[in-house]
């Protein structure tokens, strides 16, 4: 059917690609730019090397944590102590304080964080937003250490006490989860607030038009239109601000005292992986030891745990992702 | 067809209510983190504020709260700051734009990006502990026969030491491993919400992959690229326990490359290449080390300290701040 | 029809200000629907509108044409407020809608939209489902009933001249339209929440013959019960459908007047040269 | 990388210093957390003195430093306890010599709420019954009869701290044998907040904090054994006497052999010893008896000697 | 032209591998510019295209009709590989630029762009000026001198028939624009670049009588040196502009042929049913 047949293979065309310095510089940009999402992988390789060689194998002579202490241990028994005298290696309370005080963080943070979004971008004059949105992301830059003690002296005194003591009659310790997991809340919020509200305002004005002009309320087009358009940007602001909600550790430290128990009640002590690791690490624990070994099953398990859950949120934020144009 | 009509009258009172609680639900949510924010920075003010002085910034850590200053962590949280910057922000923008732009949708970018999210979640004392092996120590390589390589510049010799050992740059890199998903997944998705008609406007025309990425693509995604970076300097700059874990000092009287005032930035060409590879200490520590006093005077001047660290985080973030408001007019395409 | 309105004042005008004219049973041409008086609008420091003063007599198409960047859509969107969207806009002079200044504090904008819906020039599709971009209205009325919806989407996309199309991929998503079929899902989506006016703008301009006879002849249709304003740049077009024609240049309203009488006798000069194609 | 020269640097410890523009002599001392106001203000006290010389002090903990003190990374390291086995070990291993300095002490003080007004003193075996490992006792009442019937509310040091490690062994007879059900911190000023914020309170933590926090805090005395009439209040002086027993504990430096041949940190440490010993009181702390001082000094001097 | 052709194969072709071309003086129809073989294209599962083989002649216009959502923009995209950029899309078969085939794996898919220029069915200005719009071609193809900038662009702007309404104002957003004003800026961005063929989706949709006669002028002068494929629902104006015109339908090629014997004398039925409106 064709008249004429296409050139020959090995016959260069005026449309080949051919050496030029663009060329050549494309090409480098490429793998520059691969090289750098590379890392994220050497990143991760590393921390699982230097977790694993301590936790599970040991190259040394020393054994490693696994060596010593059952998995069934770990995972089963309710309790963690391995700096008494009669130790236990029960990894659940640890975990389940990770993940109260984590929960109680994105409890306040993510309503918060997305509510101030869609005000800063639906509702605030540009004036306000221009202002407020930098004064949020101070609360990301002010020193872990302040917020556990605005926990310690502040929440807990003057919100939870009053309220939930008094009030209502239960118990609250000084050091407690919903305190902690309260500062993480706040703590977290500019992460979300910004990050959402970076997306709610790459929704095309035009679609918002559309939009109003089929009978909308600024609640409809908010909620219906500009949402679901901005909900991958938002999703992994959620996904970045729990992750931070889980790995934060001198808030926590301070806050919610150094008790593993296994426990669900937000009003009493509780003992997050991170605090844990992060005491072990900094404190007069001989290298080597069991408890020091410890630190890094315990990050290895965190780890696994987060993994986890992201590859869930992953497979859930896949299917609602909607594309625009 | 009347029905429908009066379906929406009957319920456009009860819609435009919900429409206002809305309203009232965000904007309460919004000044309820300000007023939380400025609970805080109140209490920290009326603490500190009296002991923020000018000998405060320009002296040194001391037993006695009356005279401790923060001399040294000021530069070290700037040098620290500063090369955090300089590795973290191209790096996790090339790699968001490798991801989005370049990546074809395989299982290996799926793994990287799952591994992202994964990484943003790791407690920061785990970097510390990988910035010890991998920056600090080197995985020993170099524990028989530490070297020192000197590279001639003209002006000023760079002298890497090697392996880095407890420098800034140590913590510098660190930091930047930290901080990457943040940068990399707030730069993707600001990259995702460009629409690709206008990448596709742009290739038609004859432009390359990476002319359509610079000359269309960032510039539209600049805004949200920013705003990932405001917040992972924000949480570099108050980073306390990684930096501590991988062997920075707490009580030290000099600062890094000995430079210690702004125009020695400039004239001490030999000093600014040495200050990356000085033992430091960092603001967040000295606050940390303070608060921890058994003296109270020190809940002050951690307090001043804090102020101080506010105001450097403020001033670093003002340039990103500005050129996102300018940046940021709503999109209409 | 009368409930409609009766709806829409109850809203508009809360205060029943004007309760006469709910009764009215046919006001049929005596009053008009739309009427703009000494309408100027600017785009910053820009006028784009100088004193245009128009009306559109209910049930009746209204077409507006001019040369491109004339003012045509900026006058459409002053007639249901999408203006106000845009910053930094200024509007003077009156916009009534069945004799009620749109434009007065009091008036309930949502309301308004809904009675007065839109055809946008460039189509824009929600990044949804065909189906929910037609459902979009209905629903946030009210409508919950999945039965009631279908129906409403399938007579919407009927009447677009587009269900044939689109019948079996209801659920796939509606940026993989091609450009005419996008045009028509956003005719259909506003036909779907059921306004009482219809401001079109350019509504068959991506469309073959044969898709734009099938619009023209909903417009047609829509006519025994609607008002319609159209903008469009095809004479022929404007000649067969509308009742009467309003011509713009550089922003004024240069003329208005029968659709057959200004294409066959236009009193301005300036009009005579446009639809003979001597401008440009 | 034209030109680029390698320098083979033989110490680690002097890899950052950079040529004749620094000041040329450097100090490394990391360690316990509780020894480091005393290292910090001696080295604050020093460097007045000799601006040639640069002593720098991390806080990595006992623990922790004596990682870094293994591998050679620092001259000096500060313990809250004395070295253990496996550190010995390694040193022997990686071919470290020593030497073990004690350079002051550390009381522990039992807090109660200054309000209590129904205790005074208390002894070591009812301390054992409160805080033994499993221990059943609730209120104050259960410990002796003329104590309210109100419980307790226990406040000490997080598991990783030498306080806990010291008080479990005094008290309790093994290190680490303690009961669980307590408020722990690694924050000493926490639990200072702790004590004074509830009047059933009952707490341990260092000396210093009790010092510093006197108008909050009530102090109790502390009685060896079961005889309460023997009870000794923690002052500065029956601590440095050895009467306050057995709360009291020993600070320790740990100085590499090879960095005590270098002159500076011979000075250094002979200063640490004579002038530092009037900041140890300053900073919280109780001195040395004039005996124990003699001791650690002789111990340097035939540290440098050798 | 000879000046444009070198300028062209200086950047593309640097080592003009094919000199001969270039002094070729009239190679007039002896060889397709642009030819297709057998091309299928799929939309993930879905067809768009079947075995469309077609061939364009240097030099000419070649009109694509059909009715809206038959494949016609499916079909011009994968002339110049935009197509490349979408996800989950599948194409078999050849097209040809000059006998080359384009989709061979040694194909430099940036200089067949910068060949073959490309005007979008929706007009989508950058969020930039109105100069830098135009000007970016240029730009990226290495030009830096200003004023060589400020005369492309002002000759661009004035061949699409709208530098006499945005010569004042260059530098304001190109967002800012009306919806034909907006298409014109796109033609205008798209001659800038001087390619050598240009595809041209409905590029009139939007634009008044006027305004479309100035583009049909446009074509009509560039088609002494160019090659022009253009989709278009306005069958006058096939008529008018093209030399061949290619009616698709449902994804199929049915008919084509010289524009006035296929308008006045089509082979096949639908085609006939198609021109004469008999379908929808
Ligand atoms: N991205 C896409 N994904 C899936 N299907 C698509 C996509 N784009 C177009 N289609 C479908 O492919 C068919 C051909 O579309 P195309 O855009 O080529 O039509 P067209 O001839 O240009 O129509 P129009 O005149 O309306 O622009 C249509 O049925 C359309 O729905
Ligand atoms: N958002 C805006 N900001 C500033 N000027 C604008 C804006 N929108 C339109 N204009 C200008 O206002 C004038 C009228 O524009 P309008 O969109 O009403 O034209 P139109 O008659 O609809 O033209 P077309 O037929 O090309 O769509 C034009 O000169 C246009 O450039
Ligand atoms: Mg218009
Ligand atoms: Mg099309
Ligand atoms: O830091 P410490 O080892 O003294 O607890």
């Amino acid at each position: 059917m064709p008249v004429n047949q296409p050139e020959p293979k090995g016959v260069s065309t005026s449309l080949d690609k051919r050496f030029s310095v663009q060329r050549l510089k494309e090409q480098l940009i490429r793998f520059v730019l691969m090289f750098c999402a590379l890392l994220s992988i050497a990143t991760t390789i590393s921390i699982i090397y230097v977790l694993i060689t301590e936790s599970l194998f040991s190259f040394g002579e020393s054994e490693a944590f696994f060596q010593q202490v059952s998995f069934k241990d770990f995972f089963t028994d309710t309790k963690w102590t391995p700096q008494y005298a009669d130790q236990h290696f029960g990894i659940l309370p640890l975990l389940a304080g990770t993940f109260l005080i984590a929960g109680i963080a994105a409890l306040v943070g993510i309503p918060l964080g997305l509510a101030s979004a869609i005000y800063m971008s639906e509702y605030a004059s540009p004036r306000i937003r221009n202002f407020i949105k930098p004064i949020l992301e101070i609360l990301a830059g002010i020193p872990t250490v302040v917020y556990g003690y605005f926990a310690l002296v502040f929440v807990t005194p003057y919100i939870l006490r009053p309220f939930f003591q008094d009030l209502l009659g239960f118990d609250v310790s000084v050091f407690n989860a919903a305190s902690a997991g309260i500062v993480v809340g706040i703590m977290i919020i500019p992460m979300i607030s910004s990050l959402s509200e970076d997306a709610l305002r790459a929704v095309p004005q035009s679609l918002r038009e559309a939009g109003y002009a089929l009978g909308s309320t600024k609640f409809d087009v908010s909620i219906k239109v500009v949402l679901p358009a901005a909900i991958s940007g938002i999703a992994a602001s959620f996904i970045l601000a729990f992750s931070r909600a889980v790995g934060e550790t001198m808030a926590v430290t301070i806050a919610a005292g150094q008790q593993p128990n296994l426990t669900f009640n937000p009003f009493e002590s509780v003992e997050t992986m991170t605090a844990f690791i992060v005491n072990i690490s900094m404190g007069d624990t001989p290298v080597g030891s069991i408890e020091y070994k410890s630190l890094y099953a315990v990050a290895l398990t965190l780890f696994l745990v987060t993994l986890t859950m992201n590859f869930i949120s992953y497979a859930i934020m896949r299917r609602f992702r909607e594309v625009y144009q | 067809m009347s029905n429908p009509n009066q379906m929406f009258d009957s319920q456009l009172a009860a819609r435009h209510r919900l429409g206002k609680v809305f309203a009232t639900i965000c904007f309460l949510s919004t000044w309820f983190s300000f007023a939380a924010l400025i609970v805080m920075l109140g209490t920290i003010l009326w603490q500190g504020g009296s002991w923020l002085t000018w000998d405060f910034l320009t002296s040194y850590d001391s037993r006695m709260p009356a005279v401790a200053g923060i001399k040294a962590g000021l530069w070290g949280s700037f040098w620290l700051i500063l090369l955090t910057t300089l590795f973290s922000i191209p790096v996790g923008v090339g790699a968001a734009v490798y991801l989005e732009e370049y990546a074809s949708k395989s299982r290996l970018t799926r793994i990287i990006q799952i591994n992202l999210a994964n990484l943003a979640g790791v407690p920061s004392i785990v970097y510390g502990i990988l910035g010890l092996s991998v920056f600090v120590q080197m995985f020993d390589f170099f524990r028989v026969n530490p070297k020192t390589l000197v590279f001639p510049l003209g002006i000023a010799e760079l002298r890497v030491p090697l392996p880095f050992g407890p420098s800034v740059l140590s913590g510098a890199l660190t930091l930047s491993l930290l901080i990457l998903p943040v940068v990399i997944v707030a730069s993707q998705e600001a990259l995702r919400s460009v629409p690709s008609s206008i990448r596709h406007a742009s290739v038609a025309l004859g432009a390359t992959r990476w002319q359509t990425i610079r000359d269309q693509v960032l510039p539209a995604a600049l805004p949200g690229i920013l705003t990932g970076m405001i917040l992972s300097i924000s949480r570099a700059i108050g980073e306390t326990a990684p930096i501590l874990m991988m062997g920075a000092l707490v009580f030290v009287a000099a600062t890094p490359g000995n430079i210690d005032s702004p125009a020695q930035l400039v004239t001490d060409p030999q000093g600014v290449m040495d200050a990356p590879f000085d033992s430091f200490t960092t603001l967040p520590i000295l606050i940390f080390n303070w608060v921890s006093r058994p003296k109270e005077e020190y809940q002050y001047v951690s307090a001043a300290g804090i102020l101080v660290l506010l105001i450097v985080l403020l001033a670093l973030n003002g340039v990103a701040i500005s050129i996102r408001n300018r940046y940021s007019k709503r999109a209409r395409w | 029809m009368a409930t409609t309105l009766q709806g829409f004042t109850q809203i508009v005008n809360r205060k029943k200000t004007l309760p006469t004219e709910d009764i009215t049973p046919s006001p049929l041409k005596t009053r008009p629907m739309i009427e703009s008086c000494n309408l100027d609008f600017f785009y910053g420091e820009s006028q784009a509108l100088f004193d245009v003063s128009l009306q559109v007599p209910p049930r009746s198409v209204m077409a507006l044409i001019g040369p491109s960047g004339c003012g045509k859509s900026t006058y459409l969107r002053t007639l249901n407020r999408m203006n106000d969207i845009i910053e930094d806009v200024r509007l003077e002079g009156k916009v009534l809608v069945e004799g009620i200044d749109i434009y007065a504090p009091q008036i309930d904008v949502v309301a308004l939209r809904k009675k007065v819906g839109m055809v946008f020039q460039k189509s824009i599709p929600f990044p949804k489902s065909i189906f929910d971009n037609v459902a979009y209205g209905p629903r946030i009325a009210g409508q919950r009933n999945k039965n009631i919806l279908k129906e409403i989407v399938e007579q919407s996309l009927e009447r677009a001249a587009l269900w044939k199309e689109v019948k079996d991929r209801l659920n796939d998503s509606a940026l993989a339209l091609s450009g005419g079929q996008q045009q028509r899902l956003c005719i259909a989506r506003a036909l779907a929440t059921n306004p009482d006016v219809l401001l079109m703008d350019e509504p068959a301009s991506a469309l073959d013959p044969a898709s734009t006879a099938r619009i023209e002849d909903l417009i047609f249709e829509l006519k025994q019960n609607y008002t319609i304003v159209i903008v469009t740049h095809n004479m022929q077009q404007a000649a067969r459908i509308s009742d009467e024609t309003a011509f713009f240049f550089e922003g004024n309203l240069i003329e208005v007047g029968e659709t057959e009488q200004l294409f066959t006798n236009p009193k301005e000069k300036k009009t005579e040269d446009y639809i003979t194609g001597r401008f440009g | 990388a034209t030109g680029c020269k390698v320098e083979n640097t033989n110490s680690t410890s002097n890899v950052n210093s950079t040529g004749d523009r620094k000041v040329s002599k450097e100090i490394q001392i990391d360690g316990s957390s509780t020894v480091f106001p005393i290292s910090q203000a001696v080295a604050e006290e020093y460097m007045k003195e000799n601006s040639d010389i640069n002593v720098t002090v991390g806080l990595s903990g006992t623990g922790g430093g004596f990682k870094r003190f293994i591998r050679g990374e620092t001259d000096i390291n500060d313990a809250s306890r004395p070295i253990k086995e496996s550190e010995l070990k390694s040193l022997k291993d990686a071919g470290i010599e020593f030497i073990e300095l004690t350079i002051a002490i550390d009381g522990l003080s039992v807090i109660v709420h200054p309000e209590n007004d129904w205790c005074d003193a208390i002894t070591t075996e009812q301390l054992n019954m409160i805080w033994k490992p499993g221990s059943e006792i609730t209120t104050w009442k259960q410990v002796d009869e003329n104590w309210p019937d109100e419980p307790f509310k226990l406040y000490g040091p997080d598991t990783d701290s030498g306080t806990f490690d010291y008080f479990t062994e005094a008290i309790n007879g093994e290190e680490g044998a303690s009961r669980s059900e307590y408020v722990a911190s690694s924050d000493d000023n926490i639990l200072v907040r702790g004590v004074s914020g509830d009047k059933y309170s009952l707490g341990y933590f260092g000396y210093a904090y009790y010092v510093e926090n006197k108008n909050k805090l009530k102090v109790l005395s502390v009685a060896n054994g079961n005889d309460v009439s023997i009870a000794v209040e923690p002052t500065a002086e029956s601590i440095e006497a050895g009467k306050y027993v057995p709360l009291s504990r020993p600070l320790f430096l740990y100085v590499r052999k090879d960095s005590l041949q270098k002159p500076h940190v011979a000075t250094f440490l002979r200063y640490y010893l004579n002038e530092g010993q009037n900041l140890v009181n300053e900073v919280g702390y109780v001195n040395l008896s004039e005996e124990q001082l003699k001791t650690t000094k002789q111990t340097l001097e035939e540290g440098v000697s050798k």
